[in-house]
């Protein structure tokens, strides 16, 4: 037979990240965090990557989750701060990879300062934002990403604030790898995941996803599987589109792809490179600030 | 014996239909039944059909479900999870 | 009304607290009476456990919580689990018969199982399970009048949704009205087995 | 006093919760401003408040944090508008700056706070009554604020009224002291005419410019208001200032100006404080008790005087400032003091302060998360009166 | 005589806009904030405008004193929140020209997130920088504008972070006017305030300014002086130019003039828009929501 | 206790400000990350670690601002490093949140706040001490944290050690309380030899993974630490949470949790606290004082001993968790505490409060911008003696 | 007459030179003269070549200098300042 | 030393704390007795009135501040307007003689002047006129080694500055050796008077 029981079967490829004891998951049916948990399983299982050097620090939302499902050092920290905690967590620990993973509302509303600080600095941060265009875990408030006209709790009659374009604003702030997939690409987002991975200095990765729950069903586009079949239906692949050209609005394809991807010196090599030429033989470099 | 094997984790399912839209040639089905959430899981209906490409396992974003290539059981399996 | 004590309980997105809250209102405002509602609910906005819990009174409320309910709706098996055997004796249970099974009573309660989310579905929309529920419970309880219940759905649901509703809504109370209630284990309600068989199915 | 402008009164009895009678009570206290930042268990009232705004007459933004909806509020009060922000710890916590900028400015606004389980992210969908002393000390520097704390529905609306009141009356910003379970609450709510409801308004200066001097005061402490746009050209700085609004960088200025901002309140604190009593008189044991917390310890109460024992009630209506000479008073002919919180102890502290070693208190703490069981209040009530 | 003395001399055009009584101000010698005032004070002189109905916000820095030195409602608040203050403030009171006029670490560090929520959502403000590469109230620490390798207090052996290219980061959030000039351009200045004051929708103007002390002597440039020596000398006007050409590097001429004009609705104007198209006739529009 | 990493500490003789002596105790100490945000008085701090540390070894950033800063530290010390942040009542209001996370996440830090006149903006160059009860209570929730005030620059160097040393010990944020006299203020300064520099060292587990539970604690109710990148693949969260670190959203976790967190610290608090105590044996009147105050005090001591009065000192170089003991205990025997501080009356509250009724409490208030005249103190020692 | 006039209060005056530099007839020089804070304003060393363009009034940082074209005394008064 | 108090006051940008530092830490660290030195400064980096205030003793200071110095160092006409009076009788206060007006002198107060900003400008930077006070209080009170001050100078001066800032500091002290100090409001102190003139010649 083609299916198995759980006992017997292979392992789930998934499992082996999850803190299985904490499953099943918070997320609703249909929401599409899950799923880009599964890419980002899938990028570090091809990677074949020491999972004990990877940390991963998320805000407060349902993406904020994540953190709390993944079985690897984990961190759920204040609505906004995920990135200046994982800031600190890097530059005591550089051979840490350090991913922030986490919501639009959580990354871009509140926590939208640090991210532009981050990029300028190029802190070497890979940065996941689950973009389900609402604040999905305090029920569907309108948030930074939410399309003009839509309904959200705080927009009752229809949002009248334009979102932000994010890879735009990612770039413009220093970023030096942007992109951005929907929960339909699984295969191009394990990809970009694992790409982002290998690399360093700031690498930003916006994930399309929906939130059946509270954004699409209030606006009348189904459920969680409607979502992905209008993201297959309606995204663009345009690797290396000019960012100014990646607004999502109403009537126009989504464009999705790798944007950005340049490279420019990271901050702690920045840091290096300058405290060493000013100081010469008087700079102690230390990799990890361990304390013991 | 057909080229994947496909596992479904009823419990855990939310009956999203992801899997059942987006594997490529169609294995599997909802449900009529609930499972004990109320929410109708996948089933088999095309056993034969199944290649073990995982990308029901990739989109199931319940961890409910996953498929492997038949003799390829222990992919997967990171020697560094403790 | 003497003070009564209800529990609606179930998951999140079953409209667990729209339910208590339109046998609230309707005690309180289409009746003239007193309800006080309070309810507990999981981090995320749909999926795990919640409830709301009702107290009915003519007098104004003083201590909100309940402590042993007259009255448990219980929508999933979770809320069944950790809500019936609170049950005072010579209460009674209302259940989402296919979706709970019903492993012990409390002695003294009554068990009455409709199954509302396929009544829901077969009405057009599984999310009126809660108002199937609702009519179910007017007309096994006669806590609170028809009428006034009937205008708290109306006053409660998303205008445009109202039809649909009070159709749910007199689905259950007719199904209720109908509906014999057990008072021991009801070995003939066809619950958790039939769906092990189904899956065992999907899984093999 | 002037009665409320009709436009934002839903007269009527309603089945609201006490997140949605909060917001009715802003808009009959005359609040055509809100800006806020989502967070649970308060979201409730600004999403309330954004869908009844547009027809009333007025604004709402939901601003990208805490930080700045706490700062907008203050901006659109100096541009004429009546203002409040809503939320719950972790966003309280972020408005401690601001709250320190609306003292030291001296505009009146009201800042609601439905209180969840902490610290830090706690339990964002259970009740705690563990930010009363932040309230009254979680900005940085010396001050002196108004704290309610509504125990209903009802309440939610009156008080919201009363604290526009204070706010506007004293020019300070007044916290709104709610918890889940009262926020998340349903019961009736019973909206009067606007003709019934007492607003006070705001203390706009009748001088002409070449008069007006921004923080000169008179009897009651309270200098008098002007509004960006009327023609007074007037500066407004969180530095210390004279009476010019310049800032005055000196300990003279500094002992002048907070000494002043902290009287304004200590010494109106009779026109301020409401209290509820019951059975005082012939008490031996006294449960001070607020917020949700005050209907749990009503039917200790009752539990216990069926058992005998003589209990009154003082139900702080207002815990800040905090009723220092009632507690005086009382201290010198009772037995004891029993204080159930929801907080590992908290204003039983500023209790014990005040009794002054003349009557014992016991705290009956509880971490949150749930409320008390009358039973644990009565314990204590029981061994008080030993 | 071509030079008289202060009683008989006609009024010294600045002098109706400051509080006098307050002047001596704190600025440095060669300070440029000053003179950016100036440009500030001619522009409202040649637009006649209402001086009743302009109010001046101001956050925490040398900058932010702006605010407490001129006649005209003026509001010093906090570190960062000069934004959101005057957002609250044009929200209420739409009559009111609203200039927010601070630092670069007031409006692009702490503030930096409360800067591109208000120019995305077209806030009709208008926001003049005095960005002096430094936090001169503080004594000289980093800032985002520090240029890389620069001295400041905490960057004691030289700036490892790049700095923002803040016309560009402007313009990707949203803003839909963005300019740049230096305190040597005071003409080009006075010009183009007149014009951010007489349009709508959230505009922008960085102006380039010495701090002789704090920034120009430790990194060795000289004073005030030279410094405006230096911008005359190193200022390339080009209006209209891409704004991710416009970052301020060593060697490189120092791009000014105005580089994004585009009309977009404000966010007053969308509010209004959306509430009446939803609602129609149970839209209720007050202007201004003073309360009597 | 092991001894300190000569790598960070400058043994020798300095003229430093207590600013610059706390950045090089914090060296000496073992902190090699800082993260910080400017803000008068205490930039200082910060200008001179990221001077010192590049050739010490280790890393400073300068964040966007205090919300930044104050968890990037948090982040640093799950990396490994001890690390600390530096601020100014604006700054600490707006830390306020993360202070909440440290303390629910057990996270060992120091946050130096070098106190300055308030509320808002205030008084950017001048002193304050009224900060104290915001230390104790600014962030919303129940906690306890520990707060130290130096009264000196060698105090300054000495008790920041202390400071990180109680943070390791018992995993606590521990708040530096100094305030702009001491930050700016210029006097020798010894650092002793790194050999003579005691060091708590951090508490990592030696249990492996599979054994490991985050949050299991033994008989001092301090648990185990590990850091990111040992293996061990843990979680932290501000939420409330279990042994296992995983969220638990109920109350009884609360309970278990929120009182743990208490109890660390009030039942461990004899061996947090230190005191500096003279002449209380036989005294009438004892000055309780902390930080510049107590050097301002002992003047006005020396002056009415002078005058033939009996006056105790007790300094609190502990202010946080209060001496609530020794105040009771002096209570029963002396005739009055008097309490000068810098701010309106804040610590002078718990010696009310610990004092209950047994002894008179006087307050000597000061609206800060300076510190008290000696006579000022005097005159109410001497009242107080009476 | 020439035509502009300028005026400088000199006790306002931080001496930065921003005026004597931008002045575009060189109309003004720095005195070696100390004002009370000890800075060293500028003085007039060419009269007759001010145009009164009022450049120095808008450089000056300090307000301390000012120039107006001759015959146009009242410019800049505003009507509505209170 | 006896318990001595000191005050060094003047404008932000003068160096005024700096010359307090060096005072102190030559006392402190130089010589063996102890010094505190606090200060007071206004909110903007440059510009505003400034002072220091040093305590100097052989035993530890312990009450930090002064209450009327026995030495007043004023170097600029608001700090001698603000601070003179203060000074107590038998004191003495060094001024910048080009910036202060010497109105009042308090009884028993000796003053002496310096044109310590010309004196800097000679050398070449006009920074070091706080050097040359520094330089100048040595000679004049001889409270403190001359060795004491000049290590305590290099020691607190930027690299590559030291020698700029040691010949500052000797002009100041030989200055001060030549100097006579006046007991008098000293008529003949060509101060404020003088600039008035000049100003009147540029503003006409
Ligand atoms: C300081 C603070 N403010 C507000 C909140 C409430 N809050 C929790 S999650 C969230 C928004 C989450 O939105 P997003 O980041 O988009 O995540 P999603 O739930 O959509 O995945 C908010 C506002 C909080 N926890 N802390
Ligand atoms: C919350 C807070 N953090 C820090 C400060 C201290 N502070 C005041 S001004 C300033 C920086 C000013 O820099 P900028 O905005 O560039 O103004 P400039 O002084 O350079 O004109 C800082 C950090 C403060 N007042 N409040
Ligand atoms: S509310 Fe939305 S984002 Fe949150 S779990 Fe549900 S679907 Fe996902
Ligand atoms: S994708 Fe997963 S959750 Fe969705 S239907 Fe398939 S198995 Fe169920
Ligand atoms: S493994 Fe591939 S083919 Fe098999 S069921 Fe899953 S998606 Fe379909
Ligand atoms: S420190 Fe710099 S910015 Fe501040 S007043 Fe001085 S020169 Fe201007
Ligand atoms: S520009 Fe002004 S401050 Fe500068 S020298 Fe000229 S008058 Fe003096
Ligand atoms: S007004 Fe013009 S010409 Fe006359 S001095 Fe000033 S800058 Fe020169
Ligand atoms: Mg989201
Ligand atoms: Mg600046």
């Amino acid at each position: 037979m083609a299916t198995t029981t759980c006992e017997i079967a292979p392992a789930n490829p998934v499992e082996q990240f999850l803190r299985t004891d904490r499953i099943p998951h918070i997320w609703c049916p249909g929401c599409g965090i899950g799923t880009s948990v599964n890419c980002f399983t899938r990028a570090l299982i091809e990677l074949d990557a020491d999972l004990d050097k990877i940390a991963v620090v998320s805000g407060i939302g349902c993406s904020g989750r994540v953190a709390g499902y993944l079985k690897l050092d984990s961190f759920h920290t204040t609505h906004g701060r995920a990135i200046p905690f994982a800031t600190g967590l890097k530059l005591a620990r550089p051979e840490l990879t350090v991913v922030v993973y986490s919501g639009d509302g959580d990354l871009f509303a509140i926590g939208g300062n640090h991210f532009i600080h981050a990029a300028r600095r190029n802190i070497d941060l890979k940065v996941i934002c689950i973009n389900n265009f609402i604040y999905g875990m305090t029920g569907g408030q309108v948030a930074p990403t939410t399309p003009v006209s839509a309904i959200a709790t705080t927009t009752p009659f229809g949002s009248f604030e334009p979102p932000f374009n994010l890879p735009q604003l990612a770039e413009a702030a220093g970023a030096t790898f942007v992109a951005r997939w929907t929960t339909y690409h699984v295969r191009q987002l394990t990809r970009t995941i694992k790409e982002m991975l290998k690399r360093k200095g700031f690498s930003f990765i916006e994930v399309l996803s929906p939130c059946p729950t509270l954004f699409q069903r209030r606006n009348k586009q189904g459920d969680g599987l409607a979502a992905m079949k209008m993201y297959k239906q309606l995204s663009k692949t345009r690797n290396g589109a000019p960012t100014a050209e990646t607004a999502i609005e109403q009537g126009k394809p989504i464009i999705v792809g790798k944007f950005v991807d340049i490279e420019r010196p990271s901050y702690l090599g920045s840091m290096e490179q300058m405290l060493s030429s000013r100081l010469g033989d008087r700079y102690v470099h230390v990799e990890n600030l361990e304390w013991h | 014996m057909p080229k994947g094997t496909v596992t479904i984790i009823a419990e855990r399912c939310k009956g999203c239909g992801f899997c059942v839209e987006f594997c490529p040639t169609k294995v599997l089905e909802l449900s009529t039944a609930f499972n004990s959430k109320g929410y109708h899981p996948p089933h088999v209906v095309a056993p034969e059909k199944c290649s073990g490409c995982d990308l029901c396992g990739m989109y199931c974003p319940d961890f409910a479900i996953y498929g492997v290539k038949n003799g390829n059981a222990s992919s997967g399996e990171d020697k560094k999870n403790k | 009304m003497a003070l009564t004590e209800l529990r609606v309980a179930g998951f999140g997105g079953q409209g667990v607290i729209l339910a208590g809250m339109i046998i609230g209102k309707a005690a309180s405002i289409f009746e003239n009476g007193y309800a006080t509602l309070t309810q507990s609910f999981g981090p995320e906005a749909r999926g795990s456990a919640c409830s709301a819990q009702l107290v009915l009174s003519d007098e104004p409320v003083l201590y909100p919580y309940i402590t042993q309910p007259h009255i448990l709706i219980a929508m999933s098996q979770d809320a069944y689990n950790k809500f019936a055997t609170d049950v005072r004796p010579g209460g009674i249970v209302l259940i989402e018969e296919e979706l709970v099974r019903v492993s012990e009573i409390p002695p003294g309660v009554k068990i009455c199982g409709i199954p509302a989310t396929r009544l829901a579905e077969q009405i057009g929309k599984r999310l009126v399970l809660n108002i199937v529920m609702v009519g179910f419970f007017g007309a096994v309880t006669k806590l609170i009048d028809r009428e006034a219940l009937r205008k708290a759905v109306a006053d409660s649901v998303p205008p445009g949704t109202t039809e649909m509703n009070l159709q749910a809504f007199d689905r259950g109370y007719e199904y209720g009205l109908e509906s014999r209630c057990a008072e021991q284990l009801p070995e003939s309600l066809p619950v958790e087995r039939g769906l092990e068989g189904q899956f065992a199915g999907s899984e093999s | 006093m002037i009665t409320a402008d009709p436009k934002g009164v839903l007269t009527g009895a309603h089945f609201i919760d006490g997140d949605q009678a909060c917001t009715e009570g802003c808009l009959a206290a005359g609040a055509r401003f809100a800006a806020g930042y989502p967070i649970t268990p308060s979201t409730e009232v600004v999403e309330r408040f954004a869908r009844r705004i547009p027809t009333v007459g007025g604004r709402f933004i939901q601003m990208e944090d805490e930080l700045a909806s706490s700062i907008a509020i203050l901006g659109a009060v100096w541009g004429g508008a009546k203002a409040f922000t809503v939320t719950s710890g972790p966003g309280f916590s972020l408005m401690m700056e601001h709250l320190g900028l609306a003292v030291m400015t001296e505009t009146p606004c009201v800042i609601v706070n439905v209180q969840r389980g902490g610290p830090s992210t706690g339990l964002p969908t259970l009740p705690g009554q563990a930010d009363m002393m932040q309230a009254r000390w979680g900005s940085h520097g010396d001050y002196e604020i108004i704290a309610l704390s509504p125990q209903s529905p009802q309440e939610c609306f009156d008080l919201s009224i009363t604290a526009f009141n204070l706010s506007e009356q004293f020019r300070v910003p007044v916290l709104f002291m709610m918890d889940e379970v009262v926020g998340h609450m349903t019961e009736k709510v019973i909206i009067p005419p606007a003709e019934e409801i007492e607003i006070y308004p705001r203390r706009l200066t009748v001088k002409p410019p070449e008069e007006y001097l921004p923080y000169a005061v008179d009897g009651d402490l309270v200098p008098e208001m002007v509004h960006a746009g009327m023609g007074y050209r007037f500066h407004i700085t969180g530095l210390t200032h004279d009476e010019r609004g310049y800032p005055a960088m000196n300990p003279e200025a500094q002992d002048k100006l907070i000494r002043r901002l902290k009287d304004k309140i200590l010494e109106n604190a009779d026109r301020i404080i409401t209290l509820e009593e019951e059975g005082l008189d012939s008490a031996d044991v006294v449960v001070v008790s607020y917020g949700i917390t005050a209907r749990v310890a009503q039917r200790a109460i009752e539990l216990a005087r069926a058992k005998g024992l003589k209990v009154g009630k003082l139900r702080l209506v207002t815990v800040w400032p905090f009723p220092e000479q009632k507690i005086r008073d009382l201290a010198g002919r009772v037995r004891a003091f029993v204080v159930p919180e929801l907080n590992l102890g908290q204003i039983v502290r500023e209790v014990e302060r005040c009794a002054a070693g003349q009557a014992r208190v016991i705290s009956v703490p509880h971490a949150g998360g749930s409320v008390h069981r009358p039973e644990q209040i009565l314990e204590r009530i029981e061994e008080a009166a030993k």
